[in-house]
């Protein structure tokens, strides 16, 4: 059901684990379904590092591990605008019903970024109605 | 690392068919290809071999040859076992009681019959997944005509307590049905002696060594049903189409060979299943699901905090050993099982449900190399989860 | 005199596995025995099988593998088409239309929707066993709901104006299906765009040359039908049963081969029919049953004055010739099969009536023997008859 | 589904055939089921020859022939007393619904001595309830 390299970022995730001091954390899900928590390191704007915690099926934890992948290094507005398609994409392509598993990537990048922004005092940015 | 161990621990899903199953079958998949319902020579050796197997099935089972009604699997026995007794009766009543953890071939029937007039009702059970008798006689009403429970139930491996309830059944002349599909050469069942209030009674090969796609309802003689399948005259005129005549030739040896020494097999398993429950009961989190006696020989049915069951199973399938979360047959359906809520398991739970279920496949090795790769696996995805707070010093 | 020559000429009752058929099913009855709706290694495979035979039996067929759904044969196939259209149909009527000459695995279910509320109008055929399409349209009414009529008869071969019949359902909004159990790999079929009408069509793998026990039923994108198997979630919902997965592989071999070519393979038989049929209807008192044109190429029916079927079937088998008399699924039930009485014979001729069907296992030296041997056993069974008076000088 | 034993009545029937001056001559049946015409030739109130022609099933077939072996050399109330059963036996059993294929042979056998009593000028005998 799920292809190669959707099995290797389940099987051996990159980017797991927590940043004590992190600059932004988010997390979203609930925990009779998916669930993830992520942590950035910032700096000038910038993605510096990013860790997560996912408790999830296959798809979700394998979204979590391509998702930080594609935010590290990349500008605050970059990470924001990643997509779920686009986390789908890049790995190759999630089957039938799982794309939704993909979903609390996004939700807990964009919380993340905006509970980063708030402590610095910016307002948060809006979701675009999808 | 070399090659890892192969370690098949899913016999409720499905099982392999023994070899001399796959031997017997052999050859009405090739030459011997006529049709039972022909009169010249193939077509008579194809009658022949399916009235033996007619009988194998009566004899294991201590039923009458001719309470055997041949169909293409569990699913469908139910099926028929269930709608065909609603239809037959439904002159005498229109309640039907069945309990909440039956399988889905059971329950989505009953859920139909709802949409067709009937009034069914779901009795609970208690948090090791027992029907209570008391609970049966107690919805009884003047218009009940069909009360079904499964034997054992296929995720927990609970064991229901069948002869009791079909007592009361009987009593009150009420049609009784058993899905045994996870029962056969597990538990012996006499139906002239020990089982006389059983009416009818579901079982699927695939689920004993034999071939998928064939099963067969066992009707008690003079008990009112309706036939399901219409068409030819195959099966005494009550189960048209042409037979799966290899498939039950496979199904007839399997039946005799797993019921030949029940009590023997069973020991062997269960000594491999209780040592696999200890010790997988010593990873912290971990609770056992169903009746800790009153349980199949080979089930084992686990839920582990902090974990989900996809992902546990992907990362068992790594390690080459087959298990299941959830029932095999509603897998890919969302949410946790009803038999798992059903017992009180909470979603967050019910998520991390395991279960891995015990045969011919498995020896002591396989043991335990399970339980030397299931920890470590619980392990690592615990280590994943935002939820899971390791206890101090680990 | 010698071991005399096997010939099978029961066709339409059954086929032989392809020898090809039986060796992509060898191994899913024995290793490869996972589950389909498990979730491992040896699951996914069993699943990725059943998808690839659901392709090879859309290819065979035009259609889209999602509209392809496995079941247990023919008679599963007839009973969800009819009865599941008749329920999912039935606030906008309660009216269906079918053919005295169906197979009984149709003419029962629309037998027992009448027991259940349903109206059903059984179409007379003429002598060669055609429907008229003007009777199928004169007998719409505003209240129909479903017209099936069978692609190809079983006993006598008259193929049926199904892509007229079609038409006139479609242009109606009448769900239309087609019995085509007995055409497969005679007919080509193109779903998509010659036989854009039919909204479900039967099939039946052990009619062309795949194993018994499986079958399948076509069922076009958007066409109103209840579920007729409840229980677990395969076949996307809609047929529920662990999958016959090497039936299900053995049935997609064996449409893929005898879809391969179709044209060269009728002339084949045809030429071989043709010349039993010149053969034949030199014995006196003899008459050919079904339609002289259009029928199955591999379909021969006769009468023969003066003859009782069931000794004429035994006389065969003695010279170890398998042929059937009336259809193979009734052959035990007593008098006149509905066929035969459709197109208007009388019981006396009804009473000796033989079927030979020719297929792959059959030679011209098949035809040969036969032509040798029947005229024999014909006459031996006229000589010991008390109505027959031999010709002067005979 | 038939015994060897009926198998060969069947494809070797004994006394197939007729007799020119039968001194009774039955018949019984119906041209769409089972029909029996049989021929006996008399001699001192016993069966000297017998001689039939059938119409039907392999059961019926041979149940016609050993019928007709049964009263050969008996007297016309032994051949009147024999029964469905006592064929049946005979050969070995007949398969579960197809005794009923052999009650031609009685009824045949009956209307022969009957009409022979007859001709004789003797009152015929009259059928049991059975
Ligand atoms: C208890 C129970 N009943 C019924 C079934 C249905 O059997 P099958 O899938 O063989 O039709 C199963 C297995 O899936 C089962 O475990
Ligand atoms: C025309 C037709 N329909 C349906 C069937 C039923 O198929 P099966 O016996 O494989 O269920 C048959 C064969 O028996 C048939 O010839």
């Amino acid at each position: 059901m799920y292809n190669e390299k959707v099995m290797d970022h389940f099987a051996n995730p990159r980017n797991v684990g927590e940043i004590e001091d992190a600059g932004g954390v988010g997390e979203a899900g609930n925990p009779h379904g998916d669930f993830m928590k992520i942590f950035l390191k910032i700096k000038d704007n910038r993605i510096e590092d990013v860790k997560f915690k996912t408790f999830g099926c296959a798809a979700a934890i394998a979204s979590s591990s391509m998702a930080t992948e594609l935010i590290k290094g990349k500008t605050l507005k970059e990470a924001w605008d990643l997509t779920n398609e686009a986390v789908s994409e890049a790995l190759g392509g999630l089957p039938p019903g799982k794309l939704e598993c993909s979903v609390v990537s996004r939700e807990a990048i964009h919380m993340a970024i905006n509970e980063y922004r708030k402590k610095q005092g910016l307002e948060p940015w809006e979701e675009k109605q999808q | 690392m070399g090659k890892k161990r192969f370690v098949y621990m899913d016999h409720a899903a499905t099982t392999s068919t023994k070899p001399e199953v796959a031997e017997a079958m052999r050859s009405f998949l090739k030459e011997n290809f006529g049709n039972p319902s022909s009169m010249y020579s193939i077509g008579r050796e194809a009658r022949e071999v399916v009235e033996s197997a007619r009988e194998q099935l009566a004899k294991g089972l201590g039923a009458d040859p001719e309470e055997i009604y041949f169909t293409s699997g569990g699913t469908e026995s139910d099926n028929w076992a269930v709608k065909g007794t609603a239809f037959a009766r439904r002159k005498e009543g229109k309640h039907i009681i069945t309990t909440q953890i039956e399988h889905h071939a059971v329950l989505y029937p009953c859920e139909y019959l709802e949409t067709r007039g009937f009034d069914v009702s779901y009795l609970p059970v208690d948090k090791d997944g027992l029907v209570d008798p008391a609970d049966v006689e107690a919805a009884i009403r003047d218009d009940t005509i069909l009360i079904s429970v499964m034997y054992a139930n296929n995720e927990i491996g609970t064991l229901e307590p069948v002869p009791e309830i079909g007592k009361i059944a009987s009593e009150k002349g009420i049609s009784f049905h058993t899905d045994a599909v996870q029962v056969i050469g597990k538990v012996p069942l006499d139906l002239e002696r020990t089982h006389s209030d059983v009416d009818m009674l579901s079982l699927s090969s695939h689920k004993f060594y034999g071939p998928k796609g064939v099963g067969a309802l066992y009707i008690r003689k003079g008990v009112e049903i309706d036939n399901y399948m219409h068409g030819g005259a195959q099966e005494r005129g009550r189960r048209a189409g042409t037979e799966n005549v290899a498939g039950i030739v496979g199904m007839g040896k399997a039946i005799e060979l797993v019921t030949a020494n029940i009590e023997k097999h069973n020991e062997k398993i269960r000594k491999m299943r209780d040592r696999l429950m200890k010790g997988v009961l010593e990873i912290p989190h971990t609770r056992l699901n169903g009746h800790p006696e009153k349980r199949l020989p080979g089930n084992l049915n686990f839920s582990f905090e902090f974990i989900e069951g996809e992902s546990l199973l992907l990362m068992l399938d790594q390690a080459r050993i087959c298990g299941s979360t959830g029932s095999a047959c509603t897998s890919g359906a969302p949410g946790p099982s009803h038999v798992l809520t059903a017992i009180g398991l909470s979603p967050e739970i019910a998520r991390g449900t395991l279960r891995l279920t015990l045969g011919d496949a498995n020896s002591e090795e396989d043991i335990d190399y399970v339980l030397e790769v299931l920890p470590e696996i619980i392990e690592k995805l615990r280590a994943m989860s935002p939820f899971y707070k390791p206890a101090a010093g680990m």
